[in-house]
């Protein structure tokens, strides 16, 4: 009997599929499915002898994960068959809709990994799910195909190799935001800046929820070291996922905390 | 009103170092959410440190096994959560401080009183940092020079806190209180390990680490009542306290007030919760007073 | 078929000292009932001692507490049990032996040796003995002489049982390695106290005892980690283990075999459950021997 | 909501009423109720700053206990309204019978604790039970009321005072003992002897039960001090209540080991 949680040592799992998403991106499909995962919570993948970091299940049983240092570079190195740790699902995911609801899901670069599964939930939840999806340039979208699946799916591009040229904000600018119920948001921070700023502009805020990065030491809600400004929330526990609400007059896209809790110009 | 160290508490639960205690606004939020009755704040040392590598905490069937390393932007990058802390928390604000010497540890203290901390917590007795915590913590004599170090450059509440990983505590809470110590803290992490078996790894980024919540707490209270027997100066309880049940019994032990880290894992405001708890328990038990329960085990033969 | 210290052991799981041991006919229960590789008895003094006022062991939510007292009908009256258990356990018999001073363990050993005991293994680590246990065990010289003093009088194997409650608990077993010893056993209990809060009483006789069980794994799993590089000698884990998990893990952090205590609490065959368990895992993983086990977590860094 | 048992720490109980049952005998009624006890069960009993010493359960909230020594006079002096600990219940009772069945209750001075719950569940289960009662003298005879409201009552004493002259087995012998089903026993140890001689001579053992004293420490198994010869089982967890086949060569009215594990005659 596989658990459904696991809240304390890490599960060694195996590597049964690696799916090369985009050049930095490749998704890692594991012997272990997490049934009762909530889209958005993350997983504390430990590569052992490197290091254990977060990151967002993409499924149920794969994290989607963009090469950028020491532990993601390790774990590109592994083949199938391989193995690695996982503790989780932690943290808190985004509200699904109920059914007849109209959801806007924005997601930018490797964001749309928590995001893929939520759409595909609030699908199944009988939800209207549109899609914004950003990323540099044709070859960086990641998931168009499960995202157009569930709903209309617009896509931008930085160097305008597919879609809109620019970002999300400008596919978003030609939308009437108002007219959605729930909106999820997730991407690089100064992406989910931009488009705060442009929710905030147009009055839906509390319908919209972002999902934070910060540095995670325990993962679970004790050290403290992924507390944001000003209300002390954790990013570990009490997010990854915060309502726009939540996060107004925040530290977001101000400043991030370092390893050492060292404030760092975002 | 509880009085500590010449501190007002509002209830006699405090928030434990190096738990939540980061941020100004962390703290903040336990004091405020959570109805800690002071809060202490992560270790500070005198130069940033980001700590060893992840994992860094992991959770137990009993209790739970942390490595951090002492993680901590050093005290100039600190200055501004302290400020933070002190102007909103609500409740006194004690500065954990951590060096390799005594020293080191002046200063820190020195460095962190221009945003006035109510008291300060020395950590002697961190089981995982190399040259620092227990290190210093299991020398009697470093212990007390340490101690004395601090006392001459500020004029607030020294508190030493001890490792149980030495052979007698009591000699290192003695030295303490030779060295001018306003209280004792006990007790730090319990020397620690896990090991992965498929793979063979140790699961902790440091290897080894320390144990804290529900599998020290008989450890502590150990310490505690071996403490209260040895010294003059208060003993703050700490190690496994998640319930005000573990808090009386603590406290029946020796403690003059407890601190909570681990149970935060389960809930923000176990701090309030305790002290709810521990005001009924007197009530229920007709003590007029909580002193009345602080060492009573001792008394009972 | 396993070899520690020359023994030959059906499986790698002995019955730890205290443990049913009071009796030959419970020895030869654990061993031929229970499957225990080896087995070894209460630990015996120089004189008759009936130990603590009861209650001398309570269960807690994580693990046990428990002050005994080192209760044993001395080695004279403990003669007949040996020889009933030498005569029908079918494995090799340990004697676990205690003394106030080197003298006293020479002579109790040289009093056992007519029943001929495979191995003995030297308590000096019971954390709630008055002048006996830990007293003796976190002494490094006394621990040496106390080794060399048994050494001197018996040739079969000697272990030495550490406690974990000193600041280092490599220098005991060095001091040990010294003396001669032949393997050394970690960990005895972990010094603890439990406190009745409706009454304000300690909850044990002896009113503070030493805990075992799952609470005190993660302890013994770092001690036996660390003897393991320190020492030339073979480490003996015990403390927590309750599953071949738990043993397989004190094995890759170096014990060359396991002692169960506590979790006999749970199921008397807990030792053939664990050796058929640590089979299964050795074939799953194609290791080709336990030796490729022991102390597999120091080669992954 | 109260444990149905207290395996760990001992629970705080207060004494709601004391019943003088005979001169050095009492009940002591206490404010719990182990709602799940099987008869022959016992708990240990926790005078503080005294002992701990272990009692049959004379009810689910009762104890019923002879004053003999240290603990037991320092329980005497406790009044209503004092408390004391209790853990357990622990160890293994008689066996039920069966509706219809036949069983025989042997008990001797106090051991008519621990059978007087046995007889009544017994009564409850429609067995049809049968109990011979031996004490010293008339006003030793504990429960006689409970055990002849559950079916027929043979009193036997050593003085003569009521019923039989003599010992239980005097009674005994009067009895076609193999028309029983079951046979439970409990009584002082050279009682239980000779009704154990007794009963083999008329080779109905396999029918039999006895429950053991020997020295607690721990109560709970792990430490050893209660083990029998030579089967090495444990009186405080394997019992203590055993079947008469597993005693048969055992140590049984020879010897008992005391507090230090030294062996004393019987
Ligand atoms: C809740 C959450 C969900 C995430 N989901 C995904 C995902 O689905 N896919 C994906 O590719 N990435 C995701 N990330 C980011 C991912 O954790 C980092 O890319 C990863 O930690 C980098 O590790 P590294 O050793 O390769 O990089 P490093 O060389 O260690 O550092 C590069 C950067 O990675 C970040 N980082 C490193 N360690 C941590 C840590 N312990 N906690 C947080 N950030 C860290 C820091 O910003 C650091 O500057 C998520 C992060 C969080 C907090
Ligand atoms: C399973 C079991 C059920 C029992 N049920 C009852 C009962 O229902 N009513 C009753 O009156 N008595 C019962 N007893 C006996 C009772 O435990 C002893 O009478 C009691 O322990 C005496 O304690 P003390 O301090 O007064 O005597 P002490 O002065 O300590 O000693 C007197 C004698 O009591 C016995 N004793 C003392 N301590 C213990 C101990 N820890 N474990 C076992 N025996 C001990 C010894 O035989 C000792 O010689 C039972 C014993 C057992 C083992
Ligand atoms: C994640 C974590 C970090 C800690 N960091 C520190 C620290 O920086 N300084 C310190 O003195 N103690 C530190 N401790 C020890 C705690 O303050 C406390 O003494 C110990 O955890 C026992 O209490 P608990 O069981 O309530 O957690 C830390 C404990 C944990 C769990
Ligand atoms: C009831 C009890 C009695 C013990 N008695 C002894 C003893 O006589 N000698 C000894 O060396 N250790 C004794 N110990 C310690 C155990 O042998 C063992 O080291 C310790 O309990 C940790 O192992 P565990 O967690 O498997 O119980 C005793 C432990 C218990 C629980
Ligand atoms: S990472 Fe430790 S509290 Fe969030
Ligand atoms: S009293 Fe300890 S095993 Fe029975």
């Amino acid at each position: 009997m596989l658990p459904l949680n696991v809240m304390t040592l890490p599960l060694n799992v195996s590597i049964e599929r690696i799916v090369e998403e985009s050049p930095l991106v490749r998704t890692f499909f594991f012997s272990h499915s997490f049934e009762n995962m909530e889209p958005g919570q993350f997983v504390m993948v430990w590569i052992r002898g490197v290091d254990e970091v977060p990151m967002g299940l993409s499924r149920k049983n794969s994290i989607t994960v963009q090469k950028v240092g020491e532990a993601t570079s390790k774990l590109f190195e592994l083949k199938e068959g391989d193995s690695f740790g996982l503790r989780g699902p932690f943290g808190k995911g985004f509200s699904l809709p109920a059914a007849g609801e109209k959801v806007l899901v924005i997601a930018g670069g490797v964001g749309a990994a928590p995001l893929s599964p939520y759409a595909e939930a609030a699908g199944d939840a009988g939800a209207d799910v549109q899609t914004v999806l950003g990323a540099r340039s044709a070859g960086d979208l990641l998931f168009e195909d499960r995202f157009s699946a569930v709903g209309a799916l617009d896509v931008s591009t930085d160097d305008g190799s597919k879609g809109t040229k620019g970002f999300v904000t400008d596919v978003l600018r030609k939308l009437d935001v108002s007219a959605f119920d729930r909106i999820a948001v997730c991407g690089p921070e100064i992406m989910m800046v931009s488009v705060f700023r442009l929710l905030q502009e147009k009055d839906v805020l509390e319908k919209a929820e972002f999902s934070l990065h910060r540095y995670f030491k325990c993962g679970i809600g004790v050290c403290g070291a992924c507390c944001i400004d000003p209300s002390g929330l954790r990013v570990c526990k009490d997010g990854p996922v915060f309502s726009g609400v939540q996060l107004l007059g925040s530290e977001l896209g101000k400043y991030a905390r370092d390893a050492s809790g060292r404030r760092v110009k975002i | 009103m509880y009085t500590l160290t010449g501190l007002e508490l509002k209830n006699p639960t405090l928030l434990a170092a190096g738990v939540l205690g980061t941020t100004g606004a962390s703290l903040c939020r336990v004091a405020r959410e959570g109805g800690a009755g002071a809060v202490v704040t992560k270790s500070i040392g005198p130069v940033p440190k980001t700590g060893h590598p992840n994992p860094s905490m992991v959770r137990l069937d009993c209790g739970f096994l942390n490595a951090m390393g002492l993680p901590n932007p050093s005290y100039p990058a600190f200055l501004q959560e302290l400020e933070l802390a002190k102007k909103d928390a609500g409740v006194p604000v004690i500065a954990s401080i951590f060096g390799g010497n005594p020293g080191e540890f002046a200063e820190v203290a020195e460095g962190l009183l221009p945003e006035k901390p109510d008291a300060f917590e020395l950590n002697v007795s961190c089981p995982h940092a190399e040259g620092y915590g227990a290190a210093v913590g299991s020398n009697p004599c470093l212990v007390e020079a340490v101690t004395a170090a601090v006392k001459d450059v500020v004029d607030v509440p020294v508190w030493v806190k001890l490792t149980p990983n030495v052979s007698d505590i009591t000699a290192i809470g003695n030295a303490a209180e030779a060295g001018g110590a306003d209280a004792v803290v006990a007790i730090n992490t319990v020397k620690g390990m896990a090991i992965d078996i498929e793979s063979g790894y140790p699961v902790l980024g440091n290897r080894s680490g320390g144990l804290s919540g529900k599998a020290v707490k008989p450890v502590a209270v150990k310490c505690v009542y071996d403490l209260y027997t040895a010294l003059e100066i208060p003993v703050i309880g700490v190690g496994g306290v998640s319930s005000w049940e573990d808090a009386v019994e603590m406290m029946m032990a020796g403690a003059a007030a407890v601190q909570v880290g681990s149970a935060v894992y389960d809930r923000m405001d176990v701090f309030s919760e305790i002290g709810a708890g521990i005001e009924a328990f007197l009530q229920r038990k007709g003590y007029s007073d909580v002193k009345k329960i602080i060492g009573l085990a001792h008394e009972m033969v």
